[in-house]
């Protein structure tokens, strides 16, 4: 058993510390893609997680789902001869986007089947709070006079094959977003598998004694543990 | 189930001369179906119809509360909306909404966007319920029946009716059948399933025979009414 | 309250007999027809039902819904060069038929929400047995050791907004078919509005005192009640 | 839900060379999801390659249970099949079911067709149960849950999910997008949702980009081998 409130016990020195700084959005979301296997079809999350999809390799067959209506969404449309703004044809963050060759469309209860009933490989989601046993808070900060919105949020969390989630690992007060559970209302309970930060790439999820250390950056797993304490 | 309100007339009377003859018996207190997602797919020139004609007291069943100032948005600063049902209120341009909302004065119901769609897909295929894994263990959870299925909670869910459902779709033949275009596509084929009368703004009417019917999305038999808004 | 077994107390003198001579299924089919409303969508039953079909006004704008995926089905195809047999078109008797201007196809969950979910107008099935309160039988005998088949007959039963019936009033021992309850398993509960037969057009339901007579053809009503008892 | 088994071959590797190919590894035990309506859509040459591949003690899913000596009744006759799920075994030319049937030899689930189509559907969809008015009152409820939703009794039917579907489809393209022809999409696109894998013949196999992304029936996620049987 181990005695740090977030981290299961491992041999620190063995997890490899592999960027001398902690990574840019970019380069986490590089990171994540790298980690997504040939001919997978993924979601990718509003916000940061759609910068994944700039770095997944253009022969590797990765298709992209977005929850609005659409398989092999494109990337954004840029308003150019070669890919001009439709307003017919967005993401699910309402950015015009392209089509790519073997696309299709379909409807809401459709899509959001695909995606509950187990059909997509990976889903990458920002995140408020993960907890060590995966549990996901990213919809709501529980203010009392915030105005809340789910959108997909909660639909994605229980229907991917492999949820992973993209944040910095400290919010700005300096606190861990990791968290022993989570204080922010649920998205969902124990979906999330890895966490991919600035500082370190984490696996999470209710099996587990703990947060796994798989990958640190910018800082030793020894340092990390004890600025997680 | 959707027991429809059908009009005996010929078949090709579905097409109304305009948008304010297409919704002059909605009534107040009528729960509204309203397609797109955000601006993609919204039937604007049906929500700017139901505007002028009046109906107040009403739910409004849509993915989104609003933006800006206009369609939706105008609705709800008209004082028409009672309650809103949808999964994603909070847009940078939802200023009407978050307003009224944190003024006490329009009721929301938070819907995770799939269950929303389902809900209404049970409603227009004769489901009395379904057990849904979506939110479980969540504050959207509570309240409702939790029943675990094969070792997953899943929260009941109830289907979600309309009197009335206002979509667009990008062309229509004169028995109603439609197609879509793109991600406009959306809500239009749920809504149309799931509302006792369905008004259909449409880019363009053709001909019976026109469409081929194995790219049919959404039949005419869900169709009552439909208005070329170009 | 009536003292017949089977029909609601009424003047009997007062239902008009229509017809000289019982109904022949064409006519049945015939008298079927004339009932539905312009512009219905009807769905058939296999068997006798699907007579009815050449008794629609062409200009009714009347629809044919095929539960195995159709709406604005046309008539058998003959296999001549108007209407060849196309081995990927048949109605749910699985009998090639023709595909009139208009049509749309869908599948199986979705052709099976729109008959579950209230849209079709009219549906008419036949049937073995039908309870003055609606009950109805038809799709097994209870006989132990006939194969059972149920194909969509529950699934209509439940779903039209109108569920009428067409059948021969009396079985071949004499026995009527109109019961007091059924006898044979059920295909659904208080589901049938109205039965068509040779000898008469009655209502039933589970909210009238008893079958109502309609219509008679080649008896008065008042010798079919005595028939009846 | 489904958890589907992924090939992280590249995306045009799912066209098989051949039908044995395609059905190398179903294994004995196996639930086999097979399309058609009769013979309307039936993959005939998916069937004659499992009755070649071997694979014994299976459950079979299928509207029907067989037609004349070949296809499902000649997997039937070659003693393959423990249970048979479907809606209407008894046709004119079932005698290889019936003798089965009657000898006690083969399984019998018999389920209303909508409720067969929306079993798979809520297999594919992640629904764990859902309550239906079909059958409800009739001997295919026995022992069933039945629960009241709007006045109307209701069944609790559980999702129904294969290890292995078998379709046929009009067209692909090398994606795995399908399209279907006339009454014979009947269950193909609600089986390619609810089962592991995905096996469909295909009467014709076309380029990425050759099928109109507004018109797939069948989007190619579901589609996990393709095999071209003109």
């Amino acid at each position: 058993m181990s005695d740090h409130p977030l981290l299961a016990a491992a041999d620190l020195d063995a997890v490899p510390c592999t960027a001398p700084e902690p990574l840019t959005p970019a380069a986490i979301a590089a990171r994540v893609a790298r980690d997504i296997e040939p001919g997978s079809f993924v979601n990718l999350g509003i916000g940061q997680p759609t910068l994944v999809a700039d770095h997944l390799p253009p022969d590797a067959g990765i298709v992209l789902h977005t929850e609005n209506g659409m398989l092999h969404m494109g990337p954004a449309a840029t308003g150019g001869p070669e890919d001009p703004i439709d307003p017919d044809l967005t993401n699910a963050g309402k950015q015009p986007v392209t089509e790519r060759p073997g696309a299709s469309y379909f409807h809401q209860a459709d899509s959001f089947a695909m995606m509950r009933g187990g059909h997509l490989d990976v889903c990458v989601l920002g995140a408020f709070q993960v907890s060590v046993a995966g549990d996901l808070a990213n919809w709501h900060t529980g203010a009392p006079d915030a105005v809340p919105g789910v959108g997909g949020a909660m639909d994605l969390a229980v229907g991917a094959r492999r949820l992973v989630v993209m944040m910095t690992l400290f919010a700005k007060d300096g606190s861990p977003k990791l968290v022993p559970s989570c204080t922010y209302p649920l998205t969902g309970v124990g979906c999330v598998q890895r966490v991919y930060t600035d500082a370190a790439i984490l696996d999470v999820g209710p099996h587990l004694p703990g947060a796994v250390l798989v990958e640190t950056f910018g800082i030793t797993a020894a340092e990390l543990a004890a600025r997680l304490r | 189930m959707i027991r429809r309100r059908r009009s005996v007339a010929p078949m090709t009377a579905r097409v109304c001369d305009d948008v304010d003859a297409a919704l002059a018996d909605v009534p107040d207190g009528a729960t509204v179906l309203i397609g797109g997602f955000g601006k993609v797919g919204m039937p604007v020139a049906l929500v700017d119809g139901l505007i002028r004609q009046g109906a107040s007291d009403l739910v409004i069943v849509s993915n989104n509360a609003g933006n800006g100032d206009t369609g939706i948005a105008a609705l709800l600063a008209a004082g028409r909306v009672r309650k809103v049902v949808c999964s994603y209120p909070r847009q940078t341009d939802s200023w009407v909404f978050d307003r009224l909302y944190r003024a006490g004065e329009v009721e929301l119901e938070l819907v995770p966007q799939g269950t929303l769609a389902e809900r209404m897909r049970a409603a227009g295929a004769g489901i009395g319920a379904f057990y849904c894994p979506t939110g479980a263990g969540t504050p959207l959870a509570e309240g409702k029946e939790v029943r675990d299925f094969d070792g997953r909670p899943h929260v009941l869910e109830l289907p979600l009716r309309g009197d009335v459902a206002l979509i667009r779709a990008h062309r229509a033949d004169r028995l109603g059948n439609l197609v879509y275009r793109k991600t406009a596509r959306n809500f239009g084929p749920v809504m149309a399933t799931a509302a006792r009368t369905v008004v259909v703004e449409v880019g363009d009417v053709v001909e019976i025979g026109a469409l081929d019917p194995e790219t049919v999305v959404t039949p005419g038999i869900y169709v009552d009414r439909i208005v070329r808004v170009p």
